[in-house]
């Protein structure tokens, strides 16, 4: 659906995963569908909880099964539906064709083996080549990433090495074998300010050198604001809303998005408290049966309660999920 | 590193010292008199007299213990009051028993416990985990002493496969020397393999969750490779830690399997010890096993450093 | 109106998340089934036995089990049925009460030592190391032998003998939970030491000390067994299951029934323990769910 | 060939003059000859000496047997006997100093006569000398501080190694001066405490013979076609020990009325722990002479059990119920024993407390007078003198009842010196006549010896003092 | 924003913390947490300490608190030293003195209720009793926006913004004067964050309380608070009214510290001069400078002499040998990009509805 100037990398359609135990029919991930397109950058944001981690790990087939279980879609990857893979097909692929870095560069790398035997490793796994020449490939691949003294730092552990360090030979790792689609979940959130900007610009650079697509998971509306070409907000397991950076940040439809953008304190002069969403997203249990956003709604009503609204696409490329956008239309009456 | 081991052996020496005292005073604690005991039948007054004189057992007690302590500072253990040989000369010729019996025992507990536990963790929940668990736990509940009788009445009285019991050097006969181990390490062995299958279960079941392990199967490793190489890695330094203090524990556990199958090693010289009033020995044996366990702790704590390149550096 | 949906919503139904979390773990039940099964028998005894567990009768020594004698007959011609569930009183009792002695003296050590460091914690833990150094075995015979051999000599042993796991484990506890941010929140809001302690560490200290218990009780009622097994433990003519097996195993070939049913049992029992252990320890581990 | 040995424990120091334990005296058998030896119904014969004679009460002179030779190649002569004995009378820690108090001096007389001179007639010292006393060492290798580790003698078998708590291996003596009776190259002594896993190992085929089967195993063992199960009555007793004097304790009725203890006496039924506890090999004993010994009297045989008899014993004591303290070392037999005492008691008005001690800590107790009544053993001496007066003349140093009687003393000193035996019996029996009645001890049942063998082994003749000899021992080929 | 009245009721006076060191067996290194920190938190002011991980803002808030001792210096409440109390008068003074902590899941005992944790200042401060502690208790809930109904529950039944209530609830129940919010929101998810710090201001205006705000988001600390500290290894290198500083900002780092905010919105993305390097550990602190290892405009100076800080005007304070020449070079103030018209106009619309939610629900509450 989005994205459609160019011929997607990845196709997703209607994912659905269900965690076992879940009461019936609720599904952490729920008709979930996006596309991303060659060296273009696709934003899944949300807070904690709504699916994206999970939504990342399905296309990569590491999501934990059980308890997790892919209940419907397709991810369409270069030809390729990903979910009927087998698993030693998709192992193939991991680390290969596409690749993934994690959000917590501390605990992500192993610290029983030093960085270069963990860069390596992953080289060789994918490719018929000789040691020195995987070895040769890791340096390469610590300069790109602009460590100092790779060779040095080759024979180091992770402990020795800061936060930002290691995401950055997570980096490495993931983008050795070049793969042409990068999934990044939260790359930055355990990082300070000013080593998540420089993250952030260093992924985007190698970015642009390769052409890669990426999906970058964040809940961080700055950094969409930076990196993202497409834009998807997901709200407790669904998407509310999608579409270009340019017109979720300056039309957003739902009031989610509207929401969430209202909730974060700006950076110029103070304008007054802040407008929140209230309450917090319902546990799984909780879940209503209408639509999941309208407990915390203020524009809901009988209708919301008892039926979702589905995803409209309310101008080329720009959809949201609710039964009232554009609000000014339905709701601008009463203020 | 270095630094490191020199804090905790420093840190072990008033552990020893206290050791020193509570050996003393334990003993001091048994009832009896040991000159009666090693009297004889007779009770000869003259002979008692002499005794006492001989192994000053009137002095005050502190009196003794700084004799006797001093004496071990310049490596002396003294003479076993039974049999008079010297007491260095009794530990060293029992150690390597149990050590073998130990070792044995270790080899038992480690080729059954890692593997299941590597096994049960990475098929958590199913009910190879399950069969895996019950197993362990009833080797755990197993009372030791009933299980050793149980063999010896089975497998040497009634099937005579195995010797019952004794103990036949290696020098002397290998296959006769494995062949009269083997029923006692597995004794020993099952309720280490025991614990040692939960711990690696557990330990395996941490590891798998971490997020370097979903970084290894990102990197596309097929997962034989991620449980052998990067999940049993990790999982190692905490087993391999818990084998050490195992071992010490092993040592002690040796005292009642040694006792049941009439084992010459340190743990039925010290119970034996123990009854028959042999004061030298008992804290002799005593001493040695609790500076052999808090060496085995230093070692562990040691290797726990060292398979950890976290602290290697660091400390 | 329809929409006045209260933040109550967004919260999940109250109910013990612990105690669920134990009934759905099988095993666990089944381990608390068999602890209970004993403590009933235990207490029940006096009802149950059809045989005075003490008195000899020489016309039916060492009679295998039969429609009379279920268990049958031990060397004096006691009914070993009989024997067992007054034994089961002896062996609990052995196993919970040396614990609880543990548990009593080495909870505050490892409060103490654990809550303010320093000297007192170096000489606790030195001491503790110490302990631990001795052979538990020869820890407890020493002790027994001193004390005089009885069962509730043996249980002081073997409870002073365990001690120092459970200071070990309440001064680790305790480092831990001292770190802790709500620890600190209340000394924030002034709170005294005392209350810290009483209010902060030692409820958090509990459950892994139950769960540790819970698995010492099993091998506590190994260990009187052993005890028993040396001559050490509950004394006769009165039957605890260990110094049954004692007697018994002299019997091995004989009277096989002598040794079989005291040995199924303790290891009935503690297998029980162990598995109620286990059960706890999930369910009381808040990472578990 | 080999022959293994199931020992009861672990012997102690390998040096007769310092040993004090029975299996210490059983691998001496094979390792160091004495002077004279006993035969199985308790009589003197030859062993190093050939013949030996009472110069007068207080010399007693013995004629060595020529030629003999020593582990070490020391000729065994009249000088050696003086070293050895001397050796026994002044070595500080020597334990055989009290069985030959009575040896003045030693004298060579010559190279194969010495006479040894008393202080006092000395009845017990032929038996003494038939006993670790009477053991002769190389007196060469006596010099060297660890004899007791690797001893010299010139018994049948010389020492090879002992690997403590493991085994003690002796070989064959080549120039043994009797060398052709015995058919061993090597003998292994293996000490298995535990009885069950001991006649394990009997079965399983790694041990030949054993010494001291539980008596729970005696049925089996008769029942198995593949071992041969010799048992003997021995010259030692089982009793218990009533506290009469010693201390706070004896001022119990018990302690204090010698009615009650005859009561006690008619309560139990020795016939019953023979079978039960003994299996049939426990004899009921009613004096300490074994019915081996010519001391031995018909007339103070083991009473027959009479509750009533108890009860009006009681009665006439003044008393209804008693209570008192039974303490016990810890062990099986010995349990089943106080059990079944126990119970036999409570039935004619005793309420008797089981307190099973471990060994060491109820010597001392018992010293201190700290019991009311101890079950107690005693291995036996072949002299009369050794089961008898230490027990119960007032300075006994094994008397911890601390009984006294002054007849009592005056009859057993006087039989210590007397070397007629008629004479020596009616001192004897006149001594029990008011043991008998006073009974500071009451004897339960006679120490056995029940060995076990491998069918495999010929030629075993137990002994009642519990020796293995292995003179004319073979295996059946 | 309140009025600021001038008097200091907090004060810290060249504070020093130190880890480590010391003792035969205890740690070689020594960690310089917190070094030579002065500063004067005035009544009724939201103050702001910011910087990166590790550079002592926690342990300068517990210092602020005695809730450990310093190494060096003087902590000074409404004008007297609080090192000299004794336990007792300590005690008695934490009832004005609150913390609020970073992670909602280990701040509350997770094995009281709710109204025990909440009832402990009141009950230890002798503040109530009975059924007046019950309805203070109550109160106390519904001021932080939870159900009196939810006194008998556990936290780990509550989601982490309700939990980060509970700890308000539990901070404000000694009727503080003095809040010290050690990353109150940080760990919370965007729209709970705002929640909680809404929550935050209505309550420092309704009992007139000062607050110290620890945070890294300078978003959040330029919305709530009234002056900022900047704090680099252990050291303040920056004091500011938080609009200049935002408007204006003098040290290099803190110039590099607002360059590296991802700005929210896609209109004019740029590539920007970033700081390099990592923040050096603070057992070796760098010498001189300790800012010079990333600075961009570092002299040779820098590396070898401390910088004081010094008076910069309006009550401005800054700790660089060149803050003159780099004021105007390069790094340019934070300009916050216009919203668009089409948001503007959902904003209000939210707004106006969000706020109508709030009465339809919860009349009482304003
Ligand atoms: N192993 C699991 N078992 C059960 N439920 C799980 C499991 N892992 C995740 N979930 C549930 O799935 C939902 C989505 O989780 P996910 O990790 O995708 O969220 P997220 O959007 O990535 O959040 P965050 O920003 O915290 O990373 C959550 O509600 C979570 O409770
Ligand atoms: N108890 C302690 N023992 C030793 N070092 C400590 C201790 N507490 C803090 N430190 C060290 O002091 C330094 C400052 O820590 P502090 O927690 O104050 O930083 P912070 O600015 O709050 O960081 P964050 O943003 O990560 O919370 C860090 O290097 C930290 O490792
Ligand atoms: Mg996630
Ligand atoms: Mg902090």
């Amino acid at each position: 659906m989005a994205a459609q100037r160019q011929s997607p990398l990845l196709q997703v359609e209607n994912l659905s995963i269900r965690f076992d135990g879940a009461p019936l029919g609720i599904n952490v991930v729920d008709n979930v569908s996006f596309s991303v397109a060659k060296g273009k950058t696709l934003c899944i944001v949300g807070e904690s909880g709504c699916g994206k981690s999970v939504t990342a790990l399905s296309l990569m087939g590491l999501l934990p099964t059980p308890p997790a279980r892919i209940v419907g879609g397709t991810a369409n990857f270069g030809g390729r539906d990903l979910f009927s893979l087998s698993e030693r097909e998709r192992a193939d692929m991991r680390g290969n064709q596409t690749a993934m870095i994690f959000q917590e560069p501390m605990t992500s790398l192993n610290p029983a083996f030093t960085v270069g035997d963990q860069i390596i490793e992953g080289i060789l796994r994918h490719r018929r080549i000789s040691k020195a020449e995987a070895k040769e490939r890791a340096l390469e691949m610590l300069r790109r990433v602009r460590i100092p003294a790779p060779e040095k730092r080759m024979r180091a552990y992770p402990h020795e090495m800061s936060g930002g360090m290691r995401q950055r030979i997570m980096i490495a790792m993931a983008l050795a074998n070049e793969p042409q689609l990068l999934i990044a979940d939260e790359p930055t959130t355990a990082l300070d300010v000013t080593i998540q900007a420089q993250i952030i610009s260093l992924i985007r650079r190698l970015q642009d050198e390769s052409g890669m697509a990426m999906i970058l998971i964040t809940h961080d509306l700055g950094v969409v604001a930076e990196v993202a070409d497409e834009v998807v907000v997901m709200y407790a397991g669904r998407i509310v809303e999608a579409g270009s950076v340019d017109a979720i940040f300056e039309d957003p439809q739902h009031p989610y998005t509207i929401g969430l953008m209202g909730s974060v304190p700006s950076l110029g002069r103070r304008q007054g408290r802040l407008a929140t969403i209230r309450g917090t997203v319902p546990s799984a249990e909780m879940m209503p049966k209408g639509c999941r956003f309208m407990p915390r709604c203020p524009f809901a009503d009988e209708r919301c309660v008892n039926d979702a609204p589905p995803l409209a696409e309310l101008e080329p490329g720009h959809w949201a999920r609710c039964w009232y956008a554009p609000l000014e239309l339905h709701r601008g009456g009463i203020v | 590193m270095l630094r490191y081991i020199a804090k905790r052996i420093l840190i072990a020496i008033p552990t020893i010292l206290i050791v020193s005292v509570l050996v003393f005073t334990l003993q001091q604690l048994l009832p009896g008199d040991p000159v009666l005991t090693l009297a004889g039948e007779e009770r000869d007054p003259q002979v008692l007299a002499f005794l006492r004189e001989k192994y000053r057992l009137d002095d005050p007690i502190p009196v003794q213990y700084f004799a006797w302590f001093s004496q071990v500072l310049q490596g002396n253990l003294g003479i076993s009051l039974r049999t008079d040989i010297p007491v260095l000369t009794l530990i060293l010729s029992k150690l390597p028993v149990t050590i073998e019996l130990a070792i044995f025992a270790m080899i038992i507990a480690l080729a059954i416990g890692i593997p299941t536990g590597i096994i049960s963790a990475v098929r958590k929940g199913t009910s190879v985990d399950y069969a895996a668990n019950v197993v362990a736990l009833s080797g755990l509940s197993i009372p030791n002493f009933w299980l050793g009788i149980l063999l010896i009445m089975l497998i040497s009285v009634r099937w005579k496969l195995l010797p019952a019991s004794g103990f036949v050097p290696p020098t002397e006969d290998l296959w006769l020397n494995i062949k009269t181990m083997l029923m006692p390490a597995f004794v020993l062995g099952t309720g280490l393999a025991a614990s040692l299958m939960r711990h690696t279960r557990s330990a395996m079941i941490g590891v798998m969750r971490s997020d370097y392990i979903r970084t290894a199967r990102a990197k596309g490793l097929l997962s034989h490779v991620v449980i052998m190489k990067h999940a049993l890695r990790n999982a190692l330094v905490p087993i391999i830690t818990l084998s050490t203090l195992l071992f010490g524990e092993l040592l002690a556990g040796a005292v009642l399997t040694e006792q049941i199958f009439t084992i010459p090693g340190f743990g039925k010289l010290v119970v034996d010890a123990v009854f028959n009033r042999d004061y030298a020995v008992v804290q002799g044996v005593v001493l040695c096993t609790a500076v052999g366990f808090i060496l085995m702790n230093l070692l562990a704590d040691v290797l726990y450093v060292l398979a950890n390149p976290r602290l290697r550096h660091s400390r | 109106m329809t929409l006045a949906i209260t933040e109550d919503m967004a919260l999940p139904k109250k109910r013990s998340r612990i105690l669920t979390k134990f009934l759905k773990h099988r095993s666990a039940l089944l381990g608390a089934g068999i602890v209970l099964f004993f403590v009933l028998i235990a207490i029940a005894a006096p009802l149950l036995a059809p045989f005075d567990p003490v008195k000899p009768s020489f016309s039916t020594i060492r009679k295998p089990p039969s429609a009379l004698f279920w268990f049958g007959t031990d060397e004096l011609g006691r009914d070993v049925f009989s024997r067992m569930l007054w034994g089961a009183r002896a062996s609990l009792s052995a196993g919970v009460i040396s614990v609880s002695i543990a548990v009593f003296l080495g909870v505050p050590f490892g409060l103490v030592s654990g809550y303010f460091g320093g000297w007192i914690d170096a000489v606790i833990s030195r001491s503790t190391e110490a302990m631990l150094a001795i052979p538990f075995l020869i820890f407890a015979i020493a002790l027994a032998a001193f004390l005089g051999p009885s069962l509730s000599n043996a249980m002081i042993a073997i409870g002073l003998s365990a001690m120092p796991i459970f200071i070990r484990l309440t001064r680790g506890q305790v480092l831990s939970i001292k770190a802790e941010d709500y620890v600190e929140g209340a000394r924030a809001i002034g709170l005294p030491d005392f209350w810290i302690i009483v209010r902060y560490i030692l409820p958090n200290v509990v459950p892994p000390i139950l769960v540790q218990a819970t698995l010492t009780i099993a091998s506590a009622i190994i260990a009187e067994a052993s005890l028993s097994f040396l001559g050490l433990g509950q004394q006769p003519p009165n039957p605890s299951w260990g110094s049954m097996l004692n007697t018994a195993k002299n019997f091995m070939d004989q009277a096989p029934w002598m040794s079989f049913f005291p040995g199924i049992a303790i290891f009935l029992i503690v297998l029980g323990f162990n598995l109620l252990g286990d059960g706890l320890r999930d369910a009381l581990d808040p990472r578990e769910n | 060939q080999t022959l293994r040995i199931g020992l009861n424990e672990d012997p102690d120091v390998l040096d007769p003059h310092r040993a004090r334990t029975f299996v210490g005296r059983i691998v001496f058998t094979s390792l160091c000859d004495k002077l004279i030896d006993i035969t199985p119904d308790l009589k003197f014969v030859p062993q190093l000496a050939t013949e030996w004679s009472w110069t007068d009460p207080k010399t007693l002179t013995f004629k060595l047997r020529s030629g003999v030779k020593f582990h070490d190649g020391e000729p065994l002569n009249a000088a050696a006997v003086k070293a050895n004995i001397d050796r026994a009378r002044t070595l500080p820690d020597s334990l055989r100093k009290s069985e030959i108090s009575s040896v003045e001096s030693v004298e060579v007389v010559d190279d194969t006569t010495v006479a040894l001179k008393l202080s006092r007639p000395d009845a017990t010292l032929l038996s003494q000398l038939s006993d670790r006393a009477g053991m002769l060492m190389s007196p060469k290798a006596l010099a060297s501080a660890d004899f007791g580790q690797k001893p010299v003698c010139s018994g049948p078998y010389k020492f090879v190694e002992r690997v403590q708590n493991d085994r003690i291996v002796l070989e064959r003596f080549k120039d043994y001066w009797d060398a052709k009776n015995y058919n061993f190259e090597k003998v292994i002594f293996q000490p298995i405490p535990d009885t069950t896993v001991r006649l394990a190992n009997l079965k399983a085929g790694n041990l030949d013979m054993l010494e001291r089967l539980a008596p729970s195993d005696v049925a089996s063992v008769k029942a198995d076609s593949s071992l041969i199960f010799a048992p003997v009555s021995g010259i030692g007793y089982q009793g218990l020990t009533i506290n009469t004097n010693n201390g706070d304790r004896s001022k119990s009725p018990l302690g204090q009325d010698k009615r009650i203890r005859q009561a006690l006496e008619y309560a139990i039924d020795r016939d019953v722990i023979n079978e039960v506890v003994g299996a049939g090999i426990f004899p009921p004993a009613g004096q300490p002479f074994p019915q081996a010994s010519p001391y031995n009297d018909k007339k103070f045989a083991a009473k027959k059990r009479d509750v009533e008899k108890a009860k009006k014993l009681l009665k006439e004591a003044g008393v209804e119920r008693v209570k008192f303290d039974l303490t016990f070392g810890t062990g099986t037999t010995a349990q089943q024993t106080a059990e079944i005492i126990q119970a036999m008691a409570a039935e004619a008005g005793f309420d008797i407390s089981l307190r099973p001690t471990e060994f060491a800590a109820m010597q001392k107790e018992a010293q201190a007078g700290n019991f009311d009544v101890n079950v107690i053993g005693w291995s036996g001496r072949v002299d009369p003198d050794g089961n008898i007066h230490p027990f119960v003349t007032c300075k006994g140093g094994l008397n911890d009842g601390r009984y006294c009687n002054q007849e009592v003393d005056r009859l057993l000193n006087e039989a210590r010196i007397t070397n007629d035996d008629a004479k020596r019996k009616e001192l004897y029996d006149a001594a029990q006549t008011i043991l008998q009645d006073e009974l500071p001890i009451i004897y339960t049942y006679y120490q056995p010896w029940p060995f076990v063998l491998a069918k495999k082994v010929q030629g075993f003749q137990p002994y009642p003092d519990g020796m293995i000899r292995l003179k004319g021992m073979k295996f059946s080929s | 924003m309140t009025a600021v009245a001038p008097d200091p009721i907090l004060e810290g006076i060249d504070l020093v913390k130190r880890f480590g060191g010391g003792g035969l067996l205890a740690s070689p290194t020594i960690v310089h947490a917190v070094d030579s920190v002065s500063l004067s938190i005035r009544r009724g002011e939201t103050f702001a300490i910011v910087g990166e991980s590790g550079c002592g803002k926690s342990t300068l808030g517990r210092l602020l608190l005695r809730l450990i001792e310093p190494t060096a210096g003087d902590i000074r409440y409404e004008g007297r030293s609080i090192l000299s109390l004794d336990p007792k008068e300590m005690r008695q003074l934490r009832r004005e003195l609150q913390i609020i902590f970073q992670d909602p899941f280990a701040s509350l005992n997770p094995r009281m209720t709710v109204g025990d944790i909440i009832g402990e200042p009141i009950w230890l401060h002798g503040l109530a009793k009975g059924s007046e502690r019950r309805e203070r208790i109550a109160e106390l809930l519904r001021t932080v926006g939870l159900l009196p109904a939810h006194v008998d529950r556990y936290p780990h039944e509550f989601s982490g913004g309700q939990r980060q209530r509970i700890g308000v609830a539990r901070a404000l129940a000694g009727e503080p004067k003095l809040i010290i919010g050690d990353e109150p929101v940080s760990a919370l998810d965007v729209s709970i964050q705002a929640q909680i710090i809404n929550l935050l201001e209505d309550l420092k205006e309704r009992f007139g309380l000062t607050l110290v705000i620890i945070a890294h988001d300078l978003a959040v600390i330029r919305h709530m608070s009234d002056r900022v500290a900047v704090m680099y290894l252990g050291e303040i290198v920056e004091f500011s009214t938080t609009d200049e500083l935002f408007d204006n900002p003098l040290h290099p780092y803190t110039q590099a510290l607002l360059t590296a905010i991802p700005v929210p919105s896609p209109v004019n993305r740029s590539p920007k001069p970033l700081l390099q390097g990592d923040v050096p550990s603070p057992t070796a602190p760098p010498s001189g400078c300790r800012f010079h290892t990333r600075c961009p405009h570092a002299r040779p100076i820098c590396k070898e002499q401390h910088p004081s800080l010094e008076t910069a005007g309006d009550g401005r304070k800054v700790a660089c040998h060149f803050w003159r020449e780099i004021q105007n070079a390069g790094a340019s103030a934070l300009s916050a990009s216009p919203q668009s018209a089409a948001l503007a106009k959902r904003m209000a619309l939210y707004t106006s509805w969000r706020e109508r939610q709030d009465q339809v629900t919860n009349p009482s509450r304003k």
